[in-house]
């Protein structure tokens, strides 16, 4: 070997030394100034990356809940400390995110991830550590088969049920052959297998099943393609630019004589004013804290659904959105389980699978052995969009 | 009719990647640099329209100039503070330092817009019109008139103009062009200004129809960079025909194949191209032989 | 005399318009050192290139040793037994002096992947003889003193002499020699003359030289033939081509102008 | 004109020039003799700004233009013609014509009349005026690297070994051209190693060994030079084998 | 392995040994020890760059393609067909081997951007494809159920068995890397980054080089991406498209290209940064990230680890002499 040769590899060994004294003066000195006696919730949530959307009303709601609660006095006295990790929509991080939540931060219970996908990669961290974790995604994957799913719960729609809510109304409406669209996103690929699970169950002929990517630019082949079969309906199945896309191009083509039928996903205000006139006449189902003014006062959920929006509006000055709606649901059945029942896992885990009438804001949740969802199609309402504005299908 | 309307939006999709694929051209024409962060521009161009004319309400003529103008001052910055000093390193560097630079780009756009989509008002108002039965937007002709406009410009400024001319001779041999006196350093400069002001017309162009957000830019930057292999790198009429065709064949592999493979169908095409036929469609393999000796 | 080591039939080469090399035809004898002269640009070198396999010629076929080997690509001519050095010296300038000669030994070793990633027996054994047999050849060109140093901080004319080295590792039976004593001075030259006759000698190797150097032509060659504008003008021994007509004649009607 | 004084040029890390000193008068034709990697080519590049020398200086009618860009550098007057040609070869004729009156670009028939010019003196490059350059033969490709530099309408042009592949007709042809530029006014630089034709032809004449000038002296004398005919002469016959 | 080299690599398995033995003894960074699980599959992966990059001079952006195709072959052969999870990866690497064989010896022809462009292309193909066959793959949604990696009735399970696992394999790929790049073929494969005609004309076969170590590179990213699925038990596209072929290029240059220890410190400390130490930038990291990079590739294309131990070396012969 080479005197160079020789020289690089000492200087590698002495820096292989110097990066374990430095890591371990760095690991040595990180220590935690503890709340004493505080309840510690952990969160995973996608803050940052694709995913931020959903993440950002989501961590905001926590943090709003949490403080209120830690202002009025905590938990039997307890002051609640909320940790709180980005996962930055990677399904990687969020597995080292809730790993150290589970053996660092040792807390009691987990709210998030915020997407599916993160969701399904870490359940089965927390079955084995035997830790509570209610996701705020939407598949239902997260919480079947029960028997793997014990320790895990989550609070948004299954996808099914949105699915359900949009074919009983083309049901009652006398739609019957059906075109679908969906982005090759996991949302969209969920809502694809939803769509061709349920259809036969109500009755209706998927005429046609056209993908496209979530970067793409234009939709008109496929909707060219859709227009050619002359369906009764179309329902789309996606989030972000394709979703306005789609309305736009919809429109565009003149296809309005067919109707279109939204995602859930559908459900914000930037939609609207992204989409302008092209809206007009598309349906979607919603979660209800997003109409929250339009239910009527008979509504079980008013209130509730009232009350956040009217807080998180004047916080944070900006609408409400359904993933927060989500992560309220989350972070109050944490509280709620809690203070029923006190820092014990297997407690909690116990309380929130035999939890009852649980009015939140997706819904009132009535959870079971074998439903760790405890929502139902019933909880949706059906939005269509005349003249620019929302108002409740008939 | 079906056919006619894959044929617009493909021609639509096409322009678009033809207006891509002629920036790198420009880039690698002078320097023989291929610039990843070509798609970046395209997206500035897009949400600096969108900034323009939503936040300083210019009118729109006059936002789309002042995005293409603003964009073409971060050319200037990526060359003078950038590629300047790395223009000697290997060709992999060079590769790592233009995909950098485009997920700086990436970031500052999401830091500055958030991760919404934006959309922009089409440049002429109206319904769509009904030609054969299908629909054609009015903003699909303003991406498409842009694009042709811009690579038959482009053409006549290289074959014709003093200065176009020159930066390919630049191109040619670095070391004989400023032998005769021409400014390599200002006509590498001027290639990124122009690139990036052509990404960014482009960018604005199609903001009204398929809406602008800050991770667009790499898929865009990718099936540009596939057209101007395709073409031939370094070809203009070439960039726009390859664009073109990939734009077509995406729309009818959608309509008539499988939509969800549309993507693949046109990446296997461009990789047999690229093992069949490395110069491109129309890269000259006599120009590619004097080259090499 | 010798049998035809190295025959090209009709060898043509062209780069675009240019015509490099026209309808070459040549033998090379076994066991000779052979010199090629030229100007500039008279395809010296693209001969050379078209001989190892760097690129094929455009027509025409070349034979090594009855083995048709135009159109091979060049690690398998190598492995027939023929080697080379460049013109602008292509050494690896960042592996050491050994390393580059033991690269030589490349083809006449057989480890693969496994047994060089585990270095089993085999390979170690196979590994010492690499060193011994490189050192063996940096002794035969006077290097073995700087088999250490990276071979880009060699002066010029030792990166010659190791290029020349690299190539003797591969045990060739035919050595092209592209411009060995471009950039060195005399007392390097003249040392290098001796190399070459002692490679001739000692190690029984063919050479074919490309060298602007008359002297080092002259004293070392023993057949020397005139390319001229891609073709052959003129071939014979030193002293026949100095005497032949043509040449005279084409080099006398620049020289007078 | 053109005073080179002591100037040190590094190579790729190699001491390519130890101090040379070359001076060339108006309406000179002065020519650089030497073997390979003598250091012509490398001095060359230092004049016209492609390398810059670590040490020493080079003036242009008394202007410093060592410190100088080579576009700056042809402003001034200076025009190559490289080694190798260096032509632009994927554009036409024309346009490597055009090249050569860049400077010029601002004056509307500039380039067209100095073109027709060009196309007089080397009717060839008319001939193929829409032709790839480099499609072009040896010798025409010299001849338009030549047509070229004259473009620029050069007080000093600098010729980088012009015989170099050329059969020697042409390269006779290229001499007389040389000849015929120094009567109409332009002043030569010409780096050779065909010593013979170019000190024939050359008023003075310098000898470069390994970066140093070893030997300086009108064409005739060192012609005559007993050590220039052994090293570059041929030493017998004196015929030029070198080339 | 050489005498020196064996110094690093002492050093080298007693961090690795005692790693996790003092973290665990240290609650606030106990779980540091997950990350190092990640940093240890990804160095597989970097290592396999490192050869192909650094030492052979070909560039590739499909590694996580390939590392996607390991991974899953890994998931689908256990959770659809039942298969044994050790199996399973033998099928993922010969899969991974094919497919990379008939992909890099077209590729491999091609030089610089055009290579770039048809190892981007390739891999953006696989992350379609596993986008796209929903009926195997679950599509963009991901694949659940995969079974955690063991033989027979013994199981890995615990956070200290995988890590020794991974880090023991790491080890290994490390000396065979090591033993590779010292010998003949490594010798080679310096030959045709520094010049390939001159390597042909030495008689390496430079084509059929170049396609083995891909192939090679290829075979230990499938691994790691095995590793990958049989320890996170969930799989889906997005942990394998073009942004983590990047990132694996970028670990391999942080560290220093041409250096083996180099990949490897280059990947744990680029893992760390992004999972622990640049939380705390929030929605700058992707701007941070770029930045990283684009100074690391403008000044110091050689590396990070190269760099330091050249500085510290100089420094060494000063204070020494």
């Amino acid at each position: 070997m080479r005197a160079k040769d020789y020289n690089r590899c000492s200087m590698c060994a002495s820096l292989f030394s110097l990066f374990a004294v430095v890591f371990l003066v760095f690991t040595g000195t990180v220590s935690l100034v503890l709340a004493a006696g505080a309840y510690k919730v952990g969160a995973v949530f996608s803050v940052t990356g694709v995913a931020s959307f959903l993440g950002e009303p989501e961590k905001k709601t926590v943090e709003m809940v949490v403080e209120k609660v830690n202002a009025s006095g905590g938990i039997n006295g307890h002051p609640v400390e909320l940790i709180l990790y980005d996962d930055e929509s990677d399904t990687t991080k969020a597995t080292l995110a809730v790993k150290r939540l589970i053996k660092k931060d040792n807390v009691l219970v987990i709210i998030g991830p915020t997407r599916s996908g993160e969701s399904l990669a870490v359940a089965p961290i927390a079955e084995k550590a035997k830790v509570p974790l209610i996701s705020c995604a939407a598949s239902y994957k997260i919480v079947t088969p029960v028997e793997k799913r014990r320790w895990v719960f989550k609070t948004a729609h299954s996808d099914g049920h949105a699915v359900e809510r949009i074919f009983e109304y083309m049901k009652n409406h006398g739609i019957k052959r059906v075109a679908i669209l969906t982005v090759s996103t996991g949302f969209g690929a969920s809502g694809r297998e939803q769509l061709l699970k349920y259809a036969p169950k109500y009755g209706i002929e998927i005429v046609a099943d056209e993908r496209y990517g979530p970067k793409d630019t234009d939709l008109t082949a496929q909707f060219t393609k859709v227009r050619s079969l002359n369906p009764d309906a179309i329902v789309n199945w996606s989030i972000g630019p394709t979703q306005i896309l789609s309305v736009k191009t919809w429109h565009n083509l003149g296809m309005n004589k067919i109707r279109l039928f939204q995602s859930h996903g559908f459900g914000s205000k930037k939609n609207l004013e992204l989409a302008g006139d092209a809206a007009n006449g598309v349906l979607f189902p919603i979660s209800p804290v997003i109409v929250a003014s339009l239910l009527p006062e008979s509504h079980p959920q008013k209130k509730t659904v009232m009350d956040y929006v009217r807080e998180y509006t004047s916080r944070y000055n900006e609408p409400v959105s359904s993933f927060g709606g989500h992560a309220w649901d989350a972070i109050q059945l944490a509280l709620s389980a809690l203070k029923e029942v006190g820092p014990d896992r297997t407690k909690i885990r116990d309380y929130l699978e035999n939890l009852k009438g649980f009015v939140g804001q997706s819904g009132v949740f009535n959870f079971s052995p074998n439903d760790h969802n405890g929502l139902s199609k019933k909880d949706l309402v059906m939005v269509e969009v005349v003249k620019g504005q929302w108002v409740l299908a008939q | 009719m079906d056919f006619i309307q894959y044929l617009f939006s493909g021609l639509t999709v096409g322009a678009i990647y033809a207006l891509v694929a002629l920036g790198y051209n420009i880039i690698y024409n002078v320097t023989e640099i291929i610039n990843f962060a070509q798609g970046e521009f395209v997206m500035l161009g897009g949400l600096l329209a969108v900034f323009y004319r939503e936040v300083l309400h210019f009118p729109l003529a006059f936002a789309f100039l002042a995005s293409v103008v603003t964009v073409g001052f971060v050319g200037y910055f990526f060359e003078r503070f950038v590629i300047r000093y790395a223009r000697e390193q290997a060709v992999l560097s060079l590769i790592i330092i233009t995909i950098a630079f485009s997920i700086v780009l990436k970031g500052s756009a999401m830091l500055f817009w958030g991760k919404d989509p934006y959309t922009l008002e089409p440049f002429t108002q109206g319904e769509p019109w009904i030609i054969f039965g299908a629909a054609l937007q009015r903003q699909s002709l303003w991406v498409f008139l842009t694009g042709t406009a811009i690579v038959v410009g482009l053409s006549l400024f290289f074959s014709r103009s003093y200065y176009g001319k020159a930066m390919c001779a630049c191109a040619d041999n670095p070391v004989a062009a400023r032998m005769v006196g021409i400014p390599v350093r200002k006509m590498i400069m001027l290639s990124f200004v122009l690139s990036a002001a052509i990404g960014a017309a482009g960018g604005v162009a199609i903001t009204p129809l398929s809406l602008m957000e800050y991770d667009r830019g790499a898929l865009l930057g990718l099936k540009g960079f596939g057209a101007a292999v395709l073409g031939g790198l370094g070809h203009f009429w070439g960039a726009l025909v390859a664009g073109l065709f990939l734009g077509i064949a995406e729309s009818m592999c959608a309509g008539y194949l499988s939509s969800g493979y549309k993507d693949a169908v046109a990446l296997v095409a461009l990789l047999l191209v690229l093992f069949v036929r490395p110069q491109g469609f129309f890269g000259n393999a006599e120009v590619g032989s004097i080259k090499r000796f | 005399m010798a049998r035809k080591l190295l025959r090209l039939e009709s060898v043509s080469r062209k780069f675009g318009g240019l015509d490099a090399l026209r309808n070459v035809t040549y033998a090379v004898p076994e066991g000779v050192i052979q010199a090629i002269i030229g100007p500039n640009g008279a395809g010296k070198t693209t001969l050379f290139n078209c001989v190892s396999g760097v690129f094929p010629p455009t027509s025409g076929s070349i034979y090594f040793d009855g083995v048709r080997i135009d159109g091979l690509p060049s690690h398998k001519i190598a492995a027939l037994g023929v080697s080379r050095t460049f013109q602008n010296v292509a050494l690896f300038k960042n592996m050491s002096v050994l390393e580059n000669v033991m690269l030589g030994r490349h083809r006449q070793s057989r480890a693969g992947f496994l047994a060089c990633g585990f270095r089993l027996p085999s390979m170690k054994r196979e590994e010492q003889e690499i060193i011994r047999r490189a050192r063996e050849y940096l002794d035969f060109v006077g290097l073995v003193d700087e088999e250490n140093k990276p071979a880009g901080s060699l002066p010029l004319g030792k990166q010659k002499i190791l290029e020349i080295a690299r190539a003797l590792a591969t045990e060739p039976r035919l050595l092209l020699l592209d411009e060995p004593a471009g950039g060195l001075n005399t007392a390097e030259t003249e040392q290098l003359g001796d190399l070459i006759r002692r490679i001739k000698k000692t190690l029984g190797v063919t050479v074919l030289l490309v060298e602007h150097d008359m002297n080092l032509v002259m004293e070392c060659s023993d057949l020397v033939v005139v390319l001229h504008f891609g073709t052959v003008l003129a071939s014979g021994t030193p002293s026949e081509v100095k005497n032949n007509e043509k040449v005279i004649e084409v080099y006398l009607g620049s020289a007078a102008n | 004109m053109l005073t080179v004084r002591s100037i040190h040029t590094y190579y790729d890390s190699i001491h390519a020039l130890k101090g040379v000193s070359i001076h060339v008068a108006e309406g000179e034709i002065v020519t650089l003799i030497g073997a390979n990697g003598a250091g012509k080519t490398t001095l060359v590049h230092t004049i016209c700004g492609l390398l810059k020398p670590s040490r020493g200086s080079i003036h242009f009618y008394d202007r410093p233009i060592h410190v100088l860009p080579p576009e700056k550098i042809v402003s001034l007057g200076i025009a190559l013609v490289p080694e190798g040609r260096q032509i632009f070869s994927t554009l036409s004729v024309e346009v490597n014509l055009e090249m050569g009156a860049f400077l010029y670009r601002n004056e509307n028939d500039y380039a067209k009349e100095m073109k027709e010019r060009m196309f007089q003196r080397f009717p060839v490059l008319r001939k193929r005026r829409h032709q790839l350059a480099g499609t072009l033969s040896g010798g025409e490709q010299q001849m338009l690297a030549i047509a070229r530099a004259l473009m620029s309408k050069p007080r000093l042009l600098i010729l980088d070994e012009p015989s170099m592949g050329l059969a020697p007709l042409i390269v006779a042809e290229i001499f007389k051209i040389i000849q015929e530029l120094r009567e109409q006014g332009t002043t030569v630089l010409l780096i050779e190693q065909n010593a013979r034709s170019a000190l024939a032809i050359a008023d003075r004449g310098y000898v470069l060994e390994t970066g140093k000038v070893v030997l300086e002296g009108t064409g005739e004398a060192l012609l005559e030079h007993s050590e220039v005919q052994r090293a570059y002469l041929g030493r017998e016959t004196s015929r030029n084998w070198e080339v | 392995m050489r005498k020196k080299d064996r110094i690093v690599f002492l050093f080298f398995s007693l961090f690795v040994g005692l790693f996790p033995l003092v973290v665990a003894s240290i609650k606030a960074v106990s779980h540091y020890i997950d990350v190092m699980i990640f940093a240890g599959i990804f160095s597989l992966v970097s290592i396999g760059l490192c050869l192909l990059m650094g030492y052979a001079g070909q560039i590739s952006l499909a590694q996580a393609a390939f590392m996607g195709i390991g991974a899953y072959c890994s998931g689908i052969l256990t959770t659809h067909y039942g298969w044994p999870s050790s199996l399973a990866l033998m099928v993922g690497l010969v899969v991974t081997g094919v497919v990379a064989y008939g992909v890099g010896v077209p590729s491999l022809k091609l030089k610089g951007h055009y290579l770039a462009m048809a190892t981007l292309g390739f891999g953006m193909i696989v992350h379609i494809v596993l986008n796209e066959e929903v009926e195997l793959t679950g599509g963009p949604s991901g694949l659940v159920g995969i079974s955690g990696l063991g033989i027979g009735n013994f199981q890995i399970s615990s956070p200290f068995a995988w890590y020794y696992l991974v880090w023991g394999c790491v080890a290994t790929v490390m000396l065979f890397s090591l033993n590779l790049v010292r010998s003949r073929i490594g010798r080679a494969f310096l030959a045709i980054h520094a010049d390939e005609r001159a390597a042909q004309a030495m008689g390496v076969d430079v084509s059929n080089y170049k396609v083995k170590v891909f192939v090679l590179s290829a075979l230990l990213a499938s691994f790691a991406g095995s590793l990958y699925a049989h320890y996170v038990e969930f799989l889906n596209p997005g942990s394998f498209g073009l942004m983590w072929s990047i990132k694996f290029v970028l670990m391999v240059m942080v560290g220093g290209i041409q250096n083996l220890w180099g990949a490897v410190i280059g990947t744990v400390f680029l893992t760390f940064l992004s999972n622990e130490w640049l939380h705390f930038l929030a929605d700058f990291e992707v701007l941070i990230y770029g930045l990283i990079l684009l100074v690391i590739a403008m000044f110091i294309p050689q590396g990070l680890v190269t760099v330091v131990a050249t500085k510290l070396l100089k420094k060494g012969l000063r204070d020494g002499a």
